[in-house]
């Protein structure tokens, strides 16, 4: 078995890469010029939320934050279609 | 610690999204931009140890809050006037 | 000995995946366009959700915690990364599509077959 | 007026460097640290006395959160899931199309495509399961019923914006039924919290939504019942209003969800 000492020693390089990624996608979401460009980064920007989730699970040592992940992985999904249909049925130009 | 660090990360950018949603024009964008602040606002509850408010925040605040304002803005008008 | 291969296998596809967000979220500001940067969303969304979450999943198996907190924490990962696998190409196909036919965006391309076959009529389905 | 890049600017730096400022006070006054490992009053007593099976005000329960919303706040709860049920109610009597001849529905083609259709298919029975594992789970991970209904809508909004809501209705998810499920659940809730009542009136004293025995009364819902594969932890009434709830928040959610996007649906071209 694994000590759970040696984990520890590598989660903030772990929380490091994945929090930067998340700052660069927030700035993408906040910057963007369409619609389009916008949902686009939120996906991403979700899925990287999803992994810092795990992550604070793993901190703490308790399965019971992780129950959360699951509808956020859908809930990106739905945005995407609802958007898009919004999108489609809009006053074109 | 570095949870902390992460906190204040988040809750700094749920707070720049809210100043950018009351500056917006475009009410799409408003409404996506709405769904992230909620997300960010998600991570400082599981920082905080709240799983029973992060489940119902994020099904609410990300999910059915966005899906029912686009709902409501294909009767409206998308862009605001000057 | 197996934990630790598991170990560092899991760990391998982490900071893979982490280097690979990185990656990703500089390359949406490095293309110029939306259909470029549907690129970079597959690699944000693979490489970066997809394979760390496989690599946690392993990880929380090798720790020597309660064997109900380890099911639990790789469980909830491998049923998050079959959904992410499953919805985020789905989900850039479709707004891809609707941004193409809805001109949110419009393409700089020399030729636009698509919009020649909608405007043919045979685009629809 | 519109207003200018450099007011924007202006307020995301001064609204960062309040956020700042504050939280380097609060750590330098030490008012982060104040009090943070101690349980005080209504915390203690709740904290203490609901996972320990062997007080008399335990509720054999080890997610307290829970514990707190049925058992010790029963009434409370179970008027704001009424409330829910009023705006459900009102949402019907606003957009309910049942008995009109020319119901448009749509079917969502041109809209969608066969891979989201098919994705929507593989995805639709991972939520419903892991929403119901929410809910029956309630009151031994965090969760509960209103936390799993609300996951499971996921599930009835993919459907409808993949297929359309001619779909969803000709499977047997019309109004009527969601309303039948949902007034029958938010009744049946009533009717097992109102069960101590009854008893109060032939033998001794008993509490309105009252869970398990108390110091001053005999009654008590089972909260292990004995299975071929073991006892099984229930924690009394919990459990049941639980699954009741997943039922009414579900069933109301999507019966609004339906509505909406009917109305969303009209004007769509063919």
């Amino acid at each position: 078995m694994v000590s759970y000492s040696v984990l520890e020693g590598v989660l903030p390089l772990l929380f490091g890469l994945f929090t930067l990624a998340m700052i660069i996608y927030s700035l993408r979401v906040f910057t963007s010029k369409s619609v389009s460009d916008m949902v686009l980064a939120v996906d991403a920007l979700t899925i990287d939320l999803i992994i810092i989730f795990v992550l604070i699970g793993l901190y703490y040592k308790s399965p019971y934050l992780l129950i959360g992940v699951i509808p956020l992985a859908a809930w990106i999904l739905i945005l995407d279609i609802v958007v898009s249909r919004y999108l489609s049925k809009g006053d074109r130009k | 610690m570095i949870t902390l660090i992460m906190g204040a990360i988040a809750v700094t950018l749920a707070l720049v999204s809210a100043i950018l949603i009351v500056n917006e024009k475009d009410v799409l964008k408003a409404i996506v931009l709405a769904g992230v602040e909620s997300v960010f606002f998600a991570i400082a509850l599981a920082i905080f140890l709240a799983p029973d408010l992060l489940i119902a925040y994020i099904a609410i605040g990300l999910g059915l809050n966005s899906l029912l304002f686009i709902y409501a803005l294909k009767r409206g008008e998308r862009y605001e006037e000057e | 000995m197996i934990d630790w291969i598991l170990f560092y296998i899991g760990l391998a596809l982490t900071l893979l995946g982490g280097v690979m967000d990185l990656i990703a979220s500089i390359g949406f500001f490095r293309f110029k366009d939306f259909y470029m940067r549907l690129h970079a969303a597959t690699i944000g969304a693979i490489g970066g959700g997809f394979y760390p979450l496989i690599g946690l999943a392993l990880i929380a198996l090798s720790l020597d915690l309660d064997i109900y907190i380890k099911a639990y924490i790789s469980g909830v990962c491998v049923i998050a990364a079959a959904l992410i696998a499953l919805t985020a190409p789905a989900g850039s196909h479709i707004l891809a599509r609707a941004t193409h036919r809805s001109g949110e965006v419009v393409p700089k391309v020399v030729v636009d077959r698509i919009k020649e076959d909608m405007d043919k009529g045979d685009g629809e389905q | 007026m519109r207003r200018s890049k450099s007011f924007l600017a202006i307020c995301l730096i001064t609204a960062i460097s309040i956020v700042l400022i504050l939280a380097f006070l609060l750590n330098i006054s030490g008012l982060t640290t104040y009090g943070v490992n101690e349980l005080t009053g209504l915390a203690k007593l709740f904290v203490l006395n609901i996972p320990d099976p062997t007080k008399p005000w335990s509720s054999h329960a080890f997610e307290i959160v829970t514990a707190i919303l049925w058992d010790q706040r029963g009434l409370d709860t179970y008027f704001e899931t009424s409330v829910l049920f009023l705006a459900i109610v009102a949402s019907v009597a606003l957009l309910s199309y049942y008995g009109r001849r020319h119901v448009h529905e749509g079917t969502g083609d041109g809209y969608t495509t066969m891979i989201v259709k098919v994705v929507t298919k593989l995805v639709v029975p991972i939520i419903a399961v892991v929403s119901a594992s929410i809910a029956i789970h309630g009151h031994l991970t965090p969760g509960g019923g209103f936390q799993g209904g609300s996951v499971f809508v996921v599930a009835p909004v993919l459907m409808l914006l993949a297929y359309g809501s001619r779909f969803l209705s000709s499977r047997g998810f019309n109004e009527l039924r969601l309303l039948a499920i949902r007034a029958l659940s938010v009744t049946l809730i009533f009717v097992v919290g109102l069960l101590p009542v009854l008893y109060l009136l032939t033998h001794g004293t008993a509490y309105l939504f009252q869970n398990t025995y108390k110091p001053d009364s005999a009654f008590t819902y089972p909260y292990l019942i004995p299975t071929p594969i073991g006892m099984i932890l229930t924690a009394g009434s919990i459990m049941i209003y639980n699954i009741l709830e997943f039922f009414a928040v579900a069933a109301g959610f999507t019966l609004a969800i339906l509505l909406l996007t009917r109305e969303f649906e009209r004007g769509d071209k063919k």
